[in-house]
């Protein structure tokens, strides 16, 4: 079995490029990698193509660092506390760039991972029929059932460059186990050239075959792993930690205007080294947020 | 608006929940007279028990521990498709006479919006296949207007039989509840059912963008029981969803 | 909540009725619910369309038996014995009468299950372009992808009107947890009109709330809940039961002649009341299946 | 045929097993050459070491138990439609020489055959998506035929360019190993390679039903090392799948 453990800024250093496409936060609101949105805003990426469901604020944080051109996602906000400020100035008044926007409902963006996936060129619907999200997303068509004659949308497939999953444990070949909601989660990982596996805690082979089940991705599609204990902070992580509501809502008032969303990228992203810096920061309030959950019934194979 | 929202829950019912207000109504529906309802949340949950505390996203852990399934969102998804989805509950920021919704954006340009809002979610799905809506909504006349600027989530279009011609296979708003009132659908329009306890019906038509069509019957909305409302402030006691009113 | 708690008997004579669509066998090779077709031979259920990528012998009893009038299937045969010869009498002789099949992969056996439980008319596939299964199919229809240009094959959606997957938990309403291969039992279950679940174990709802990831159908789904320990045999059990590889063989040679089918119909189906006599009837050979399996490594909700 | 079966996998690959010699053609290889080769198995397992015993399906518990993916059919057909499955295994009752295979049925009609095989399982699919199909079969002129009955698992068609106007993205057969000898497919034909040990190309043309044509360098099929006969004769002690040779 070969290793594929890298450090974080390895991992984002090769596999990241200017112009790539990436999938993230496809557990919807749990599991958001935002140790790996960090990361790259760091490396300074740029043109970035997003790709998501529902990002809570790690999109927000990517697109007011100017890390992004393009998005396509059904949902760009901060779930509990509003509208994202970052995302509405680049929007409304195009700082700190303009950005491109593919509209999508969370079923067409599954459909179009889910499609990529598979290795289908589409995956044929009925929803979204009437609503105005098809022509502003632009890559749909509209087309007619053979079968039944009925009106359907065809959304082609996404085949991200990287997509990032976060994960309570892994081995080092990249064999991931996550448990609690997939959101799209596998979908973006099969349908993606490469995926980088954040786990909260590397295994031995031998426990991730103990309950192969639970394997979201395959050592076979993941070309990094991280060792990132704490990466979805402040979203949770099922039977790791809580989501820490306030720090969202704390963002949500810091990031009003430009100076308080510099401010505060230079406060929790550009000047913390790493996420291990990042946690020592947080302090008591992370552990404090310390969930271990009740065990799962057992299962014998 | 939480009591009136839980009473359109109905007995056994499978409901796409969604967050906010609407995860309150269905904790009430299901402690007052929806006991088997099933609430099915988009990124992949299915419970038929409330979480057992209060829920600032649909993703916390506590949604998850004690769900009956927990899966991928296409499945979910997939069941809406099928038809297997009674009711669903969506917000919006502007919504028109005949239900249409706009999370999208506010401006002619939905390139260069005045106000980006966050999109659609799995709003535009739900409104697009379930077989009944369920729309809650701040009353103000600049949401309740004449013409939505973008239709994220289908209502019944321009009327008539628009969402067949479309190719919607079911499905649209049933009723609006907003702070001030409750509006139902009848072929294709809101008309006002019943207005909140001390809100003039003269108070709702001012604060509509549209010329309002008023039900024969209208009267005032039942107000909620002391166990309904005991049952919200024991789940929100700080009034962190519910503050803006019950 | 509700109990949808019946004996295998009541399961099928209320919801299986000549002339349905029926899925079993969804796991491939393992979790076959022969219990289940032996009851539907006993009830002499007729005209019916069975539904499955392969059946091992189960679908070869059921066509034998004279249960059938179609088939939906990528494979009928004995596994590890070789061709099954009820079905081959029944194609090549018309005995015990004529059967419609439509040729499928797996791939379009999945696909059409899957669009059936997506709710989309059709999936889209590059699958078996320039196999003469399409035609031998009937239902296929060729296409050209419009966003490309490409040839495409569209598999239309299959919904069964039962499917039937056995598992190794379940509650009273229909929760199920199925773990080892999964094959298209999902699907299947999503997709079909009703659901049979038959457990090998009845637990309170607790039980699978402490691990949702594996419950396979929601109780939604389920129109009855049969608890039948060994439902599977000769198929195996994910840490329950082994495979009895001799009864497959044992069953290839009996079978060669239709005198010796209704031989072995008698003596394991119509000759036995219910499975726990056909249990008892094994007898030792039955306990030494037995596989406790070793546990799967903790998760934690 | 097992030795020769092995030696098609490189080390590295993410191979479509499936079952009987092919299985343990996948275990030798393993413990010789490719240890870091990964087996697919079509109703939703992935794993990186053979199983502990011999399987006499791929889904016995012991091929499910020290898995690193048990998934759902769909998972692995998509990643095979996506082009990340490197080479597959498949048998057959017929096969033309451009490599057309009939799993299906013998006879002219389909609906009324002389003999009713088993069907495609998976083998077409690997056929039609695989980036690289090896075949298996025992030699006998009347599965080695001038034109099979009916097109199961497609091969090189009629020839040609046949594959990608049909529209399948890649793939074909790249060796034939039969009970007497290896077959390359060269411009989308068989061409005899090597003939087994003791086997004359005359037998060999004897027993094929097609007009045979030879490489200009046939040769002798490699003898199996004595690791590997041990290797076979350990996983498969008493022959249930060799005993027809190795």
């Amino acid at each position: 079995m070969t290793s594929k453990l890298l450090s974080l800024r390895d991992a984002v250093g090769r596999l990241v490029r200017d112009g790539h496409s990436v999938a993230l936060g496809c557990a919807l609101e749990p599991a958001i990698p935002f140790a790996f949105a960090h990361e790259v805003i760091r490396q300074r990426r740029q043109d970035l193509h997003l790709v998501g469901p529902i990002s809570d604020i790690a999109f927000d944080q990517l697109i007011g660092a100017g890390c992004v051109a393009r998005v396509s996602a059904a949902w760009v906000g901060n779930v509990s506390a509003g509208l994202a400020h970052a995302y509405r100035r680049a929007m409304e008044q195009g700082i700190p760039r303009r950005i491109e926007v593919r509209d999508h409902s969370n079923f067409t963006v599954a459909q179009a991972l889910l499609a990529g996936a598979l290795g289908a060129p589409y995956l044929p619907t009925r929803t979204l029929l009437g609503s105005d999200i098809p022509r502003a997303n632009g890559t749909f068509r509209e087309s007619t059932d053979p079968f039944s004659g009925d009106k359907l949308l065809l959304v082609p497939a996404i085949v991200p460059d990287v997509a990032v999953v976060a994960v309570q444990r892994a081995d080092e070949d990249g064999n991931a186990h996550l448990w609690g909601p997939w959101g799209v989660s596998q979908e973006a990982a099969l349908a993606a050239r490469s995926v980088i596996v954040l786990a909260d805690e590397i295994v031995d082979r031998s426990v991730i075959a103990t309950d192969p089940n639970r394997t979201i991705v395959p050592a076979t599609k993941v070309a990094a792993v991280v060792h990132e204990p704490g990466a979805c902070h402040p979203s949770p992580l099922q039977g790791r930690y809580r989501r820490d509501h306030a720090f969202f809502h704390e963002y949500h008032r810091a990031t009003r205007d430009v100076e308080g969303f510099d401010a505060w990228i230079e406060e929790w992203v550009t000047g913390v080294a790493d996420r291990s810096a990042y946690l020592a920061k947080l302090g008591p309030r992370w552990t404090a947020l310390r969930d271990t959950g009740r065990p799962a019934a057992e299962a014998r194979f | 608006m939480v009591a009136q929202a839980a009473r359109e829950i109905r007995d056994g019912e499978r409901v796409f929940v969604g967050m906010r207000l609407p995860l309150i109504a269905f904790v009430v529906a299901k402690r007052t007279h929806a006991p088997n309802a099933v609430g099915l949340f988009e990124l992949g949950i299915v419970r038929d028990e409330p979480a057992a505390e209060l829920l600032y996203t649909m993703g916390d852990n506590p949604n998850v521990a004690g769900a009956v399934w927990c899966a991928r969102t296409i499945d979910l998804m997939g069941l809406l498709q099928r038809g297997d989805v009674d009711a669903g509950f969506i917000g919006g920021a502007e919504i028109d006479m005949q239900g249409n919704l706009n999370t999208t954006a506010i401006g002619p340009d939905r390139r260069r919006p005045s106000v980006q809002l966050p999109g659609s979610g799995g709003g535009a799905d739900i409104a697009s296949l379930a077989h009944r809506l369920i729309v809650i909504m701040p009353h103000d006349k600049r949401r309740l207007r004449e013409k939505v600027d973008f239709v994220t989530s289908p209502g019944y279009g321009t009327g008539g039989d628009w969402r067949r011609r479309g190719g919607l296979p079911r499905g649209g708003p049933s009723v609006l509840i907003t702070t001030l009132a409750v509006f139902r659908f009848v072929d294709g329009a809101a008309v006002l059912a019943s207005h909140h306890p001390g809100v003039s019906v003269e108070r709702i038509r001012e604060e509509t963008g549209w010329p309002l069509s008023t039900a024969a019957d209208v009267h005032e909305t039942e107000r909620p029981s002391a166990e309904v409302l005991r049952i919200i402030r024991d789940y929100d006691p700080k009034g962190f969803w519910t503050r803006r009113g019950d």
